[in-house]
């Protein structure tokens, strides 16, 4: 089976060559940004660039890192994910509610929090496939439908208690590196190769780019987006166990700090909006360069509305110098 | 007078265009052929403005213009009609028709009265039968064409541009487009005019140019060069016409049957297709053929109705189911239904095949894969750099090449073929029509619609036309000809007499 | 041969105002009456809304969208706020100048560097909320009660506020109806396509950024108008319910359809729920998973339609 | 058709009913709060609630509505209050002018208005709300008086845009200024939120070796996670009345921990109600800006069962009185168990 059945006088194409994309030239980008921060606020707080207080920093990051990540993978599919705020609070809650600070009970307790994120996000898939509602609509709902079920189930007053062992993960650490860091960089490394060269990931990124194409090349479409809000919300709840973990104990509303910077990262990591185009990789350099640049203004002791100023002008002048770069390569084709 | 002098367009190391210079006089329809990759579409897309030239100049009517994007072109006089249509689908005819030149009341309004009696106007002027308030994407692929052509003309061009534009027509279609650029003609405007077909160029036009890898070949009188000549040209080998490969008799036993398909576009369709049978799909455009190749796909909900693989039965088909079952199906529209445009050629390659890749813990095995791919690209001899390559990068015919190899790998043994070689140059269409019609020897069967009647004579043993969402006739043997297809896709059936005969 | 092609009308614009006279039905037997006093509410709660909606609609439209509407219109209320009570003049035209020059900022950011209207829009939404805080860093100024009256109408007034809505609705579906409109449709429905017609596809797209942030500045002005004061942060909570309001409208994201009218409806849907939970006294822990539960409702009443339809058919 | 005007006909008949019924018991008391999602809030209404349950059966009638942060939508909501006849709306408002003019038309149609818990600058209601400026200087006062005037201090503040934020902090700032010894040497916007004020402060304190002492508007708790977690030593810090924050100053006594708990109290909501109903009764106070004074507790203070709850939620306020209302409340009240 061959287009052509001579063999001989076909020449050998040379070895694939990935064109690297905006994805790949962004990350290293972000990167460098955030290096020349950590060198200028060395500076003005010197120590501030020790490893320690580095590693302090990647702490930090870890979370909204994690949380990301599901975002990242619904927005590949040309979704959005404005529920794992609540979703991610719920979750904790359940979790410290279950849990009452015993190792006996983590496992139920883990199991229960994760289960929020699976129901969540089978119902925003199934929103959104079967009765095709706008992901933002749907999650935007969802949000709301957390919001009050954790009110309702806790009567607006969480309890409970984290068990030492889920505390010392998410604040303990190893030969000075915080367990958070550790446990990311394998999430990361995972999810990284799974979107990239994963079947999984091959149909995400085709779903995304041309539902047709992929329905016609016998991916189950439905299947895969569902699939991402599940993953997605799997995310927000295991993102907000490590969390009430790390704060000790769970509070209403602690994952609305993550909506907006969570997506702001994914967009700035440069995966696509309309979904097909993008990766992981993008992701955590991005909330590194968010996390290192509102450290340093949380430090330069400057006013809040200048902060957002700055956070916004950063942003811009990040993305257009991802232009600038990739504008060589929009040409060699 | 349209003069092209020395133009040069190059893109990295490949030289598109080089040191074309050609000229037309007003009443003059020139033929532009050449295999894809020759350069025709680059050279029209510079005189159209859609790109600009990277050397060499262009002279219209004694004034030296340099066309920069489309908009400057249609203020220079310069109008042209793409392959890829540049209609709105989600917009209606007369929307479409004045897109950029509405009549507006004087509050700036846009007159929709007056719009409407203009469009009315024009469209009875052309002879065209579509209903002005019509959404585009609504209508079949032709009407889209043939709507594209008016508006074009309606410019009142100096020069109008027809890259691949009568591609989506069917026979009477190009009839109405032969009237057309007749009467043009005789207005004085000068034409451009690129197909693949080559009747078409010999119907349409009254001087030819013959391009190869960038370069003019030669610039004839129509009537004075033959067929042969010119595929000689286009392709520097001798040899005459698509050279259809031998048709090898079949005796395999039922592949697939179907059995009273209805749907909302099929009224009724029973098929049987045997292995290693080669069952052609004719008639005029859009009466169906496409949904029932979509249908045996799991893509076009059914109504009601049966379709058998061999014995077993494809319940409520899926593309997954079907593709589990055996079966493959080459969609028509390659840019938004077949391939993954931002992703490389390899990813799209095996896209249809990932479940039967080795993997480790799901993660693909990288050099299982590429060499897959590899072997994949140099079989269908693909124009490309590598697997790594974006698939949007490539020409038009090797992206069509991609997608069947995609195909091809998947293994089928039943192919559906959707018009596979439109728009698709002559050295492409001969390398697909010899890999059909080897696996159909090896036993695949294989349904294969197709808007050339002149392709299912030369490639299929039996041909099934079309008309309305049922099978108006069926041609075996001697009884395929392009006369009867022809004839059994307007009248709809075949002469009584000569059935039996 | 016959006509082929049928003349298909949207339903977006219907399905909206149908399901916004179920709801006020609804809100009409909960409460047993309704007065002048709560088609004022009702009409002046849903302006700003669908003021930024109509902005955020014209950008929707050409495939974009933008995050920053919302601060954009924090911005301008703030900074009528401060201005207006000094120098009418000054106070109406800065924060119209203000939404100009921003909406023109993201369309050159957008279209003219041509970066992602979301990475654009959620940093200049970071800018605009900055500028507000800084602008004015606690609620305050004022605006003349003058203003109030004349512009949305007193308690005992609701027509003002009914004639505002309808006219904004009235003037972008003029703006619509115009050879910009059309080419907005046609941008959203195929740039590609548009721009090989011709179509000024930059200019448009441009404009529409333009005019949306002019759109939110007017909004912001409105709210400064009926608070009789300025807030920095009043427009956050328009960042992500304008585009809801335009998404429950039955405007899809991937632009290029909908009407104007159809935001109206939508913003007036998102509106009037608020005043269902209260009427229908639900129990204050409920209010919001309700409320979730009706937005969903609503946005899901065309797609469960069909799915049932679906199962019904198999 | 016929059977809607029937219904229709049926609920304004009922409607008129309850109007003609609406100047005697039981006084029709809506409560319009703004934001429903965080923890203080919600003990706000419980505490309302039972308020009303116990102290007010049969006399008042209370529905609660929550309309979010947006000032907007609790315009809206108030309007929808006055069309209901209601005799009285206890707002806590989202804005301080925003709601303004529907307070006035509210005020207009004999209804009376009183904004609890923040104030709003419409003259005809009443004001039921703590002096915020007054909670800055209690904190700095305390800190300078402990610091011994001199030191490096981080200010843990709210949400920017808020008058509540603004007037804590002006109190601070105005206290610190009389020590020229104290150095701000970082300010950080926890968002009176637990989890972000423990991300912000170790931001701020990765940069900052040398802190002494750290003044919250809210957040304490996640401000002690904050310094735990770095293996810091445990500086002097102010709170509000949070239960988790008290715990901690019991737990970490002996670690040297130092504080002072002084704060807005969540049953603010219920005296707003005991004050409403005095109102109703005819006994209006003679003050339309109703001073409420700030409970404020030090280590030493620290009494477990009455202003501390060792088994209860961190996140509770632990005040259930305030000085010289005497609601007659337990902190079971403000749980709902």
């Amino acid at each position: 089976m061959s287009l052509v059945d001579r063999q001989e006088d076909v020449k050998e194409t040379s070895a694939p060559r990935r064109t690297p994309g905006l994805a790949a030239a962004l990350p290293g980008l972000l990167i460098l940004f955030s290096i020349g921060l950590i060198v200028f606020a060395e500076r003005v707080a010197p120590g501030f660039a020790s490893a320690s207080n580095l590693m302090q920093l990647l702490k930090l990051a870890s979370f909204l890192g994690l949380v990301a990540l599901g975002q990242t993978v619904v927005m590949l599919v040309g979704g959005i994910d404005l529920s794992l705020a609540w979703v991610l609070t719920a979750s904790a809650v359940l979790f410290t509610s279950i849990c009452l600070g015993q190792d006996a009970n983590l496992p139920l307790a883990a199991a229960a929090a994760i289960a929020i994120g699976v129901l969540s996000g089978l119902v925003n898939g199934f929103g959104i496939v079967k009765l095709r509602i706008a992901p933002i609509i749907m999650t935007l709902a969802m949000n709301n439908v957390m919001l009050g079920a954790t009110l309702v189930y806790t009567g607006g007053n969480p309890g409970g208690g984290i068990s030492p062992f889920i505390r010392a993960v998410a604040t303990g650490s190893i030969a000075g590196i915080p367990w958070m860091v550790v446990l990311w960089a394998v999430v990361a490394f995972c999810a990284i190769v799974a979107i990239r060269y994963s079947r999984w990931g091959r149909r995400l990124l085709a779903v995304g780019e041309n539902s047709r194409v992929s329905f016609l090349s016998g991916i189950n479409n439905d299947a895969i987006v569902i699939g991402a809000y599940v993953f997605s919300g799997i995310m927000a709840s295991v993102t907000g166990i490590l969390f009430a973990a790390f704060s000790g104990a769970s509070f209403l509303g602690m994952g609305d700090q993550f909506l907006l910077p969570a997506i702001a990262a994914v967009v700035l990591g440069g995966t696509s909006m309309f979904g097909g185009r993008g990766g992981y990789g993008g992701t955590v350099a991005a909330v590194f360069f968010a996390t290192i640049l509102s450290t340093v203004l949380v430090i330069g002791s400057i006013s809040a509305g200048m902060r957002n100023v700055i956070f916004g002008v950063a942003v811009l002048a990040a993305v257009i110098a991802q232009k600038l770069l990739a504008r060589g390569e929009d040409q060699s084709m | 007078m349209l003069r092209l002098s020395d133009i040069h367009k190059s893109y990295g190391a490949t030289h598109a265009v080089r040191s074309v210079s050609l000229e037309a006089a007003p009443g003059t329809v020139l033929g532009l052929v050449g295999e894809n990759g020759a350069g025709k579409s680059t050279l029209i897309k510079i005189v159209s403005g859609a790109i600009v030239a990277d050397g060499g100049g262009i002279e219209l009517d004694g004034q030296a213009v340099v066309p920069r994007s489309t908009r400057h072109a249609l203020a220079l006089g310069i109008a042209s009609v793409f392959q890829e249509l540049t209609l709105v689908r989600e917009l209606s005819v007369e929307q479409n028709l004045f897109l950029t030149d509405p009549p507006v009341r004087p509050w700036l309004s846009i007159d929709r009265r007056r719009r409407r009696s203009v469009a009315t106007e024009i469209l009875a002027r052309h002879d065209l039968d579509i209903a002005p308030d019509a959404r585009v994407g609504d209508l079949p692929l032709g009407r889209q064409q043939m709507l594209e052509i008016i508006r074009a003309v309606e410019r009142k061009p100096r020069v109008l541009l027809l890259d691949e534009a009568s591609s989506a027509l069917a026979a009477t279609e190009v009839d109405w487009l032969a009237a057309l650029l007749t009467k043009l003609r005789q207005q004085g405007s000068i034409i451009l005019f690129i197909s693949h077909r080559w009747d078409e160029i010999v119907r349409f036009c009254n001087r030819v140019a013959v391009l190869r890898n960038g370069e003019l070949m030669a610039m004839a009188e129509t009537d004075k060069l033959s067929e042969a000549e010119a595929v000689r040209l286009m392709t520097g080998q001798s040899g005459t016409d698509e050279a259809f490969p031998n048709k090898v008799a079949v005796h395999g036993d039922v592949a697939l049957s179907a059995r009273e398909l209805r749907s909302d576009q099929l009224a009724g369709v029973s098929v049987d297709l045997r292995r290693g049978e080669i069952l052609g799909l004719g008639g005029l455009v859009g009466q169906g053929q496409g949904h029932l190749l979509e249908a045996f796909f799991g893509a076009h909900g059914l109504s009601s109705g049966a379709i058998l693989v061999g014995e077993l039965p494809l319940d409520r088909p899926t593309p997954r189911r079907a593709i589990r079952a055996g079966l493959a199906y080459v969609p028509q529209e390659r840019k938004t239904e077949g391939l993954l445009l931002l992703k490389s050629v390899g990813q799209n390659i095996t896209l249809a095949i990932l479940d039967r890749l080795r993997t480790l813990l799901g993660v693909i095995e990288p050099r299982d894969e590429a060499d897959l791919i590899r072997k994949a690209i140099a079989r269908a001899k693909v124009r490309t750099r590598g697997g790594g390559e974006l698939v949007s990068n490539l020409s038009g015919g090797n992206q069509q090449k991609v997608l069947l190899e995609k195909w091809l790998l998947a293994k089928p043994s039943i192919l559906l073929l959707n018009d596979v070689t439109r728009g698709v140059d002559v050295g492409t269409k001969r390398q697909i029509y010899e890999v059909i019609a080897s696996i159909a020897r090896e036993g695949v069967g294989v349904i294969w619609y197709s808007t050339d009647a002149r392709e299912l004579v030369g490639v299929a043993h039996r041909v099934l036309v079309m008309l309305g969402g049922r099978v108006s006739a069926e041609l075996t043997g001697a009884e395929v000809t392009e006369d009867r297809i022809v004839h059994a896709a307007v009248m709809g059936s075949t002469p009584q007499a000569e059935v039996h005969a | 041969m016959s006509a082929i092609a049928v003349p298909r009308r949207l339903i977006g614009d219907r399905w909206s105002a149908i399901v916004f006279a179920v709801l006020l039905t609804l809100l009409i037997l909960l409460k047993g009456r309704f007065t002048a006093f709560d088609l004022r509410s009702l009409c002046v709660a849903a302006l700003q809304l669908a003021l930024i909606a109509l902005g955020q609609y014209l950008i929707i439209l050409t495939r974009g969208i933008d995050l920053s509407l919302g601060p954009i219109a924090s911005v301008s209320g703030a900074v009528m706020a401060i201005v207006i009570a000094g120098n009418p003049a000054l106070g109406l035209m800065l924060p119209v100048a203000f939404g100009l020059c921003a909406g023109l900022l993201n369309g050159v950011l957008v279209v003219g560097i041509g970066l992602p209207p979301i990475i654009v829009t959620l940093a200049t939404m970071s800018i605009w909320q900055g500028a507000a805080l800084m602008v004015l860093p606690d609620p305050g100024g004022s605006v003349p009660s003058f203003y109030q009256a004349f512009f949305i109408g007193g308690f005992s007034s609701p027509y003002i506020g009914l004639v505002s809505l309808l006219a904004w609705g009235g003037i972008v579906s003029w703006v619509l109806s115009t050879r910009f409109g059309l080419n907005l449709r046609a941008i959203g429905g195929d740039e590609l396509a548009a721009e090989m017609s011709g179509v000024r596809v930059r200019g448009v797209k441009i404009t529409a950024y333009t005019l949306g942030g002019l759109l939110a500045a007017i909004g912001g002005m409105y709210m400064a108008i009926s608070m009789s004061s300025g807030s920095p942060t009043v427009g956050d909570g328009y960042i992500l319910t304008s585009i809801a309001a335009v998404v429950v409208g039955g405007v899809p994201l991937v632009g290029g359809r909908g009407s104007p009218l159809a935001v109206v409806m939508g913003a007036l849907i998102l509106t009037i729920t608020a005043s269902l939970l209260f009427f229908a006294e639900v129990s204050s822990f409920y209010q919001s998973l309700i409320d979730g539960c009706i937005l969903l409702l609503v946005a899901g009443s065309a797609g469960a339609r069909d799915f049932i339809r679906g199962l019904v058919r198999k | 058709m016929k059977l809607k005007l029937l219904i229709r006909l049926a609920l304004g008949a009922m409607a008129l009913l309850a109007s003609t019924a609406a100047y005697a018991e039981p006084y029709k008391i809506a409560v319009s709060n703004s934001y429903i999602g965080n923890e203080w809030r919600v003990q706000m209404i419980k505490f309302m609630e039972a308020y009303t349950a116990k102290n007010l059966k049969g006399k008042v009638e209370l529905t609660v509505n929550n309309s979010g942060t947006d000032a907007q939508k609790q315009i809206a909501v108030l309007s929808d209050m006055i069309s209901a006849g209601v005799n009285a709306i206890l707002v806590n408002p989202a804005s301080d002018t925003a709601l303004d003019a529907v307070i006035e038309e509210a005020c207009k149609q004999n209804i009376l208005v009183i904004a609890f818990d923040q104030p709003v600058t419409a003259p005809c209601a009443y004001v039921v709300a703590v002096d915020f400026t007054e909670i800055g200087r209690i904190h700095a006062q305390w800190l300078a008086d402990t610091l011994g005037g001199k030191g490096n201090v981080v200010i843990n503040r709210g949400v920017s845009g808020f008058p509540a934020d603004t007037n804590m902090n002006a109190g601070m700032t105005e206290v610190l200024a009389k020590y020229p010894d104290i150095k701000v040497v970082g300010e950080v916007y926890g968002k009176w939120d637990n989890a972000v004020s423990q991300q912000e402060l170790t931001k701020v304190l990765t940069a900052n070796p040398k802190v002494d002492g750290i003044l919250n508007q809210y957040g304490t708790y996640g401000a002690l996670q904050a310094l735990l977690n770095l293996n810091r030593p445990l500086v002097a810090m102010s709170g509000q009345g949070e239960n988790g924050w008290r715990i901690a100053m019991l737990d970490y006594k002996d670690k040297g921990l130092q504080g002072v708990s002084a704060g807005d109290p969540a049953v603010i909501g219920a005296y707003a109600l005991k004050i409403a109903v005095d109102i109703l009764d005819g006994k209006a106070p003679a003050d339309k800006h109703v001073a409420v004074l700030v409970p404020t507790v030090t280590t030493a203070e620290l009494k477990p069962g009455t202003n501390v709850f060792p088994d209860l939620s961190p996140t509770l306020d632990a005040d259930t009185d305030i000085p010289g209302a005497n609601l007659g409340l337990t902190i079971e009240d403000g749980t709902g168990k």
